[in-house]
């Protein structure tokens, strides 16, 4: 018999109001393998950890059922707690009685008697529980970081400035991400490019990070600690080791009238190209799309004008696999298609772009040379109107708000004022959300200083009309409809997750909210990890931030990986399968299913009958196996088990709940 | 294609143009019309306005009454009213209860409610409308006017997008218009008050001539008896308090479609629109002329 | 030996409750399940939650045992199709469990005592909802008797 | 001033509301997008999300005595675009039945007779028949004159009949009129 201890937890109130205390511990007491039971107020305070502790030694217990809250929330506390007090950890278990019970259901008599059960449950697990070791895995000393956005080049600086080496994977020719296409920043004003260049060089230069532009992650395999990363280096036909970048291919290239990406529409370039002036590494590539050379056979302007011989267009993607212990993932943001929304006429009207189309014609290194035009016929805007929460806060598009937004919109009418002096900005928002140091003053400024007229309501619907933006909205204040003839319209479009995103959490295993964000681990108190070890966020790729809080988690992402990398071996659980090799028939069914590739087939020799004989059977790989379970529910034979998971203890949790429920079928 | 036909109360006198022309261009397109016995008027905005049962019992009665597992129906207002009706009615079992017992028979469920224009869109596929096609509009400038009930809501009436509709436009450049886009396809004419606050027709409807004469059409093309009436008929008097010039003809779609597929003026009604309609067919003739004369060269 | 579940008539009693195992993936619906406790949405109480580290854990065997043992319901609720956190051991789940249902009602126990549902960890409204459905479909369907033939 | 001695919940025509639109009026949260896109605010004494607040802060009262839902052209602009997923035109919908069923005009009697008679000759013929509706809404209303300068001209085109058709299921039709009469009994229609 085992000897378990149960102690149940009161959470305050939180517990104690809707689940009898006393009555809970009387019904412990009374069950099989409980040699004690008790109950106190907080049990993760340090008393209530002592109040373990010392029952476990009085009572020399061999298990502990800890009824409080969520595992998810205390296990690791009461899991050293037991080792602490010389019990293994993984006869530690708890039963979840706050989240589950106590904070969902009212009745105290059915909130108390749905705590038994969850005592009765875990009890039994306990009883069926087998010590286990954690699994010790050495840690490659080496980091990964996945896009080159301000949080990316932030990460990686910090994780080499203690010593490891980076990998930082952007999947456009430059890094730099949309700061490098920002022009004056909030709430300061100064220029995105002065404060980030610098960064963007440090990255370059720093012998300890590698820079992998224009390459995506394909394939990620293994674990915490150990990951290997298949990464595509796409060809860039440019040979990066004889390019000097001198620039002569690309003002050669015949192909002008390519809208840039980088800026957003709003400027050209050519098929062979760097993304920016200030590119980091200033290496150009050819776009296969839109090259002459590629669809048509004919030109090669660029090899014959570069005097180093740099064109290759004999290059293919190629694939590294690299290996890290570590990865952070810094993809950041991109904005929500307008042209998806009818009442911005499915973005029919040319004079309507889009906040990041501002920044590039405002920025004085930009296509315009820092000249606000309206895109339908070059001229200077006098009338701009700024729409904020354009499908944020919006039910039909994202119902979050993008919290950067009433800020840059702020900024931008700023901006405008001070390029164009008799300009009129009106911003239609519905809250300013201000809230950082600095922010308010900001915003006050825009509107009191710079004359930018605030309207507080939404816009209906933009008309292009007589050459002119027809806005209407509502001033909600005065309670009136309101219409503007604009000559420039601004949507601040909702901060969506970067495209690809999907597919990436799909790659690395990690989750999204239901916004396509990445998830953290904990909302508050884990904001930087994702529920998969060794993965961490920065930036706009978890939510929408601004730059100060996208470099603050790249300094935190960074932390945790020097944090992790740090220690020669980490412990991984140990609740993986286990194959048992003589009853298994090799059917390779667990091979086939096992996502993360941990089954390898392997022989085992046995003697039978005094004959050697050597069979083909699986053997679980501790190093890879993640512990879902799902070999061990399709193996056809029965021959798998999992680690802290058995089927032993799934038995014992479901008998301990029904036995109780027969003996109430069988009375009536 | 067969339909139960619910022309609604006005295709029956105002909107006379509109049954002719729909008949004669579904004739056409092989699309039968069958009547429905005994159907009743929708309820129109009075009945929605004050007496819910009211709004859902009179379309319950008459797509009830329908014969064919599909109603056409050629009014805006009918179609939105009759759509209304069949999605609340099978979404809430106690509303189609407290209906069925003023009916005094069960609702019949399952009966599609279609829009004419919906049917001709998108139903009968664009070769073969191309097929039945006689002659072309001649490149006349036309801007398409939907109203505010087609499309809308979202979860209701919607075959077509909800704020830029395209399904009428892409009829009328097939009959060979030069369709024009133009802001208020989808903006309330003010139908609802056509008899009680005529200043608000002024004003509704006043914003949608305005913006058509200012986008340079010939005419405005409506699937919508109400949206007719208000632009025509009111036309004079708007303009004239607007101090704009020009008379611009609202037009069935069903009217030009049929005269692209040979059937006369006459037939199609032509002559019951208020605004003269000469002009245009002036200019679909000359523009027919044009077209033909360098193919013959 | 056969089972047949004798369906009660829906009896009057309303003190009977079901008595339903909840088996959740430790990602997505266990902590979904937590967050309707964080945000405090009430629901019924009848439901017991066994954690597994992922649907796909759940052997069709565990189910019918937890019938065998007297439950009226089961319920397993997982990550959303595509986004479990083992890459895809939820979609193995998926087919085993509708060969489970199909064989449940073979051997003459209501499918509709078994459900599968997909509640994501930041899904806590929805969590509530599913075990007030499945709560609401057992107190309908009745609760859980079998004999076992044979005289012996 | 406004003196909030009470929630908007314990207005019991207030909590109807809300059952029947299926969502609380909290909802809203007063961005005025509904307003904007109105055709009709122009002329209505509050604008579709003041309606809102009015009910939002349990006035149910005042917002009966203003002319807005009245003049709501049903439309439906403003429940397509709300981002809240607000049933604002079904709000301006009960509004108006209830105004209806106490015979309150708030200052648009003109609307107020129209579709009282719009519906008296839909009970009496089934179908619309527009002359009697002009002449009839004319009479009540007290324009006696008013559009029938157009009436001539459309005789001309044939757009008028001078006498209402037949066809339609008359007995049905009185039928669902008793019925929904009955249901709502002040519903003088
Ligand atoms: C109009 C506008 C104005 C703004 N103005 C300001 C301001 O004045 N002040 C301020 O503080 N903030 C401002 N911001 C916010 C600021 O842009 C962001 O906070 C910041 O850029 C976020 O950085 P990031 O690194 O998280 O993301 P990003 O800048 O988006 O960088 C992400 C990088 O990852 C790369 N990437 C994406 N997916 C992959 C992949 N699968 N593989 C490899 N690489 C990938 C991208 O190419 C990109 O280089 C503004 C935003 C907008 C829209
Ligand atoms: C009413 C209220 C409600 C809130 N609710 C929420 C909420 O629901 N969710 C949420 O996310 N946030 C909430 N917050 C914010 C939250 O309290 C803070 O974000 C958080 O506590 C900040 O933590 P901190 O460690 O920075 O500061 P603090 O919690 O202030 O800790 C600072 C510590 O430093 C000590 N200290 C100060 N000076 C010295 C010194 N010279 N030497 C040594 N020690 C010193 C102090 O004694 C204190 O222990 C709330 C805040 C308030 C005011
Ligand atoms: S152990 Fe959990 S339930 Fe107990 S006091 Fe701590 S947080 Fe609350
Ligand atoms: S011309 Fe040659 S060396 Fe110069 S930038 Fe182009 S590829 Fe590089
Ligand atoms: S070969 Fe392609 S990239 Fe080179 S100059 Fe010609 S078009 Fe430009
Ligand atoms: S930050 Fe401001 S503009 Fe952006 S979504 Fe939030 S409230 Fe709207
Ligand atoms: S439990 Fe089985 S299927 Fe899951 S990761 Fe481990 S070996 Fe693979
Ligand atoms: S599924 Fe089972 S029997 Fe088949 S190979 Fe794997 S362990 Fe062996
Ligand atoms: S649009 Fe919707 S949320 Fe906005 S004010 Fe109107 S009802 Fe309220
Ligand atoms: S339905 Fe009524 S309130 Fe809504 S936009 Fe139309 S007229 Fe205005």
């Amino acid at each position: 018999m085992a000897r378990v201890g149960v102690f149940i937890c009161w959470c305050g109130a939180n517990i104690a109001s809707t689940v009898d205390m006393e009555k809970v511990t009387e019904a412990a007491a009374k069950l099989p393998h409980v040699v004690y039971a008790t109950n106190y107020k907080y049990m993760c305070s340090d008393p209530g950890q002592k109040t373990i502790l010392d029952a476990a030694l009085e009572h020399k217990l061999d298990g502990i059922v800890v009824a409080a809250c969520s595992p998810r929330m205390h296990e690791p506390t009461f899991r050293a707690v037991a080792a602490e007090a010389g019990i293994n950890p993984y006869r530690m278990q708890m039963a979840n009685i706050r989240e589950q019970c106590s904070w969902v259901h009212g009745d105290v008599d059915e909130a108390t008697a749905k705590a038994v059960d969850a005592v009765r449950m875990m009890v039994a697990r306990v009883a069926q529980s087998l010590a286990l070791e954690p699994i010790k895995v050495p840690v490659t000393k080496r980091a990964l970081v996945i896009g080159g956005g301000i949080a990316g080049i932030q990460a990686a600086l910090d994780v080499a400035d203690g010593g490891v080496e980076t990998i930082l994977v952007e999947r456009t020719p430059s890094i730099g991400g949309k700061m490098a296409g920002l022009d004056e920043t909030f709430p300061t004003l100064d220029c995105s490019q002065c404060i980030l260049t610098p960064k963007m060089v440090d990255a370059s230069r720093s012998e300890l990070i590698k820079l992998y532009t224009y390459c995506e992650v394909e394939k990620v395999d293994g674990a915490v600690g150990n990951f290997k990363v298949t990464i595509r280096k796409k060809a860039k036909y440019v040979n990066t080791e004889l390019c000097n970048g001198c620039g002569d291919c690309w003002h050669k290239c015949p192909y002008k009238k390519i809208p840039s990406e980088f800026d957003f529409g709003v400027g050209n370039r050519t098929a062979i190209y760097v993304p920016f002036p200030q590119a980091v590494p200033n290496i150009p590539v050819i776009d296969r799309e839109t090259c002459v050379f590629f669809k048509t056979g004919k030109c090669r302007a660029c090899e014959k004008f570069c005097l180093r011989g740099a064109i290759d267009f004999e290059q293919e993607d190629e694939f590294e696999e690299v290996e890290v212990g570590a990865i952070i993932v810094a993809t950041g943001y991109d904005l929500l298609d307008h042209t998806q929304m009818g009442e911005f006429r499915y973005g029919a009207i040319p004079d309507v772009i889009t906040g990041l189309q501002f920044e590039r014609m405002s920025s004085a290194s930009g296509p315009t040379e820092g000249k606000i035009l309206r895109p339908s016929n070059g001229e200077e805007p006098k009338v701009v109107v700024f729409v904020h929460c354009v499908g944020s806060r919006d039910e039909n598009y994202k119902e979050y708000c993008s919290k950067i937004c009433c800020m840059y919109s702020a900024k931008h009418a700023v901006i405008l004022k001070h390029r164009i002096h008799d300009a009129q900005a009106y911003l239609f928002y519905i809250d300013v959300r201000a809230g950082g140091k600095g922010y308010e003053e900001f915003w006050k400024r825009a509107c009191v200083e710079e004359g930018a007229e605030y309207l507080r309501g939404r816009v209906s619907r933009v008309y292009d009309e007589g050459g002119k933006v027809i806005v209407e909205g509502q001033d909600t204040l005065s309670g009136e409809q309101v219409e503007v003839a604009a000559d420039l319209v601004v949507l601040a479009t909702a901060v969506v997750p970067a495209k690809g995103s999907e597919e990436l959490a799909r790659i690395l295993g990690i989750s999204t909210d239901k916004d396509g964000f990445f998830n953290e681990a904990h909302p508050k108190l884990r904001p930087v990890d994702t529920a998969t070890g060794g993965i961490f966020l920065a930036g706009c790729c978890q939510a929408p931030k601004d730059i100060p809080e996208s470099v603050a988690q790249g300094s935190a992402a960074a932390s945790k990986t020097l944090g992790l990398l740090s220690k020669e071996d980490i412990t991984r659980e140990p609740t993986v399968a286990v194959v048992d090799p003589l009853i298994c028939t090799g059917c390779w069914n667990c091979v086939n299913v096992c996502p993360f590739g941990a089954p390898e087939k392997s022989e085992i020799t046995i003697t039978v009958d005094g004959k050697k004989v050597t069979r083909a059977v699986s053997n679980i790989n501790e190093a890879k196996c993640e512990g879902c379970g799902l070999c061990v529910a399709t193996c056809p034979g029965n021959c798998i088990d999992q680690r802290g998971f058995s089927d032993d203890q799934v038995y014992a949790e479901i008998g301990g709940y029904l036995e109780r429920v027969r003996a109430a079928k069988n009375s009536d | 294609m067969k339909f139960s036909y619910y022309p609604g109360c006005t295709l029956h006198s105002t909107a006379v143009e509109y049954d002719l022309s729909a008949r004669a261009v579904c004739k056409t397109l092989g699309i039968e019309l069958v009547d429905i016995p005994g159907w009743a008027c929708c309820g129109a905005t009075s009945a929605h306005s004050v007496n819910e049962l009211l709004a859902y019992a009179l379309p319950a009665h008459t797509i009830t009454s329908a014969t064919e597992s599909a109603i056409a129906a050629p009014c805006a207002a009918c179609y939105n009213r009759l759509r209304y009706t069949d999605v609340n009615l099978r979404e809430d079992a106690h509303l189609r209860a407290e209906v069925e017992k003023a009916l005094g028979r069960p609702y019949r469920a399952g009966v599609a409610v279609r829009h004419l224009l919906d049917i001709i869109a998108n139903d009968v596929p664009a070769d073969e409308i191309q097929a039945k096609l006689a002659g072309t509009l001649g490149g006349v400038k036309v801007v398409c006017y939907y109203g505010c009930l087609l499309t809308r809501p979202r979860d209701v009436a919607a075959f077509d997008d909800m704020e830029e509709p395209r399904a009428m436009d892409r009829l009328m450049e097939l009959c060979g218009a030069e369709v024009l886009d133009w802001p208020r396809r989808v903006v309330c004419c003010g139908a609802a008050f056509s008899l009680s606050r005529t200043d608000v027709v002024y004003h509704m409807t006043g914003k949608i001539l305005a913006s058509a004469l200012k986008a340079g059409a010939d005419a405005v093309v409506v699937a919508c008896p109400m949206c007719q009436s208000n632009l025509d008929l009111r036309q004079p008097a708007i303009l004239k308090k607007l101090d704009l010039e020009g008379r611009i003809p609202a037009v069935y779609f069903t009217q030009l479609l049929g005269l692209c597929m040979g059937h006369s003026r006459n037939e199609l009604g032509f002559g019951k629109i208020m605004v003269d309609t000469s002009p245009l067919i002036q200019k679909i003739n000359s523009g027919r002329a044009e077209t033909a004369a360098p193919a013959e060269g | 030996m056969t089972k047949a579940e004798k369906q009660k008539e829906p009896e009057k009693a309303p003190q009977w409750k079901p008595n339903i195992v909840g088996f959740l993936c430790n990602w997505c619906s266990y902590a979904g399940a937590d967050l309707a406790g964080t945000s405090r949405i009430p629901y019924p109480c009848d439901v017991r939650i066994i954690r597994v580290p992922c649907s796909g854990r759940v052997d069709p065997l565990m189910i019918l045992r937890a019938f065998r043992e007297g439950a009226d319901g089961v319920l397993v609720s997982g990550c959303h199709p595509g986004d479990c956190h083992y890459i895809e051991g939820n979609y193995y789940a998926r087919r085993k469990f509708i060969a489970l249902k199909k064989l449940l009602d073979h051997v003459g126990i209501d499918p509709r005592r078994f459900r599968v549902s997909w509640v994501s960890a930041s899904e806590g409204r929805k969590w509530a909802n599913v075990v007030e459905a499945v709560t609401r479909e057992l107190l309908e369907v009745g609760p859980f008797r079998y004999e076992e033939d044979g005289d012996d | 001033m406004i003196r909030l001695n009470r929630t908007p919940k314990s207005s019991a025509a207030i909590a109807r509301m809300e059952e029947h639109l299926g969502h609380p009026l909290s909802q809203c949260y007063q961005c005025g997008k509904c307003s904007a896109g109105c055709p009709a605010a122009y002329t209505m004494d509050e604008p579709p999300n003041r309606v809102i607040r009015f009910l939002q802060l349990g006035l149910y009262d005042r917002v009966l005595e203003q002319n807005s839902y009245w003049v709501c052209s049903s439309c439906e602009t403003c429940t397509a675009r709300c981002p809240r997923n607000v049933e604002v035109k079904e709000i301006m919908e009960l509004l108006r039945h209830d105004a209806y069923r106490r015979g309150l005009t708030s200052g648009e009697r003109a609307v107020f007779v129209f579709h009282k008679t719009f519906l008296k000759t839909v009970k009496w013929f089934g179908r619309l028949y527009e002359p009697g509706l002009i002449m009839l809404n004319n009479l009540l209303s007290g324009h006696f004159f008013k559009d029938f300068a157009a009436v001539p001209g459309m005789l001309l085109k044939g757009k008028l009949k001078l006498f209402p058709g037949r066809g339609a299921d008359n007995a049905a039709v009185r039928r669902i009129f008793k019925y929904s009469r009955e249901e709502a009994p002040r519903g003088e229609v």
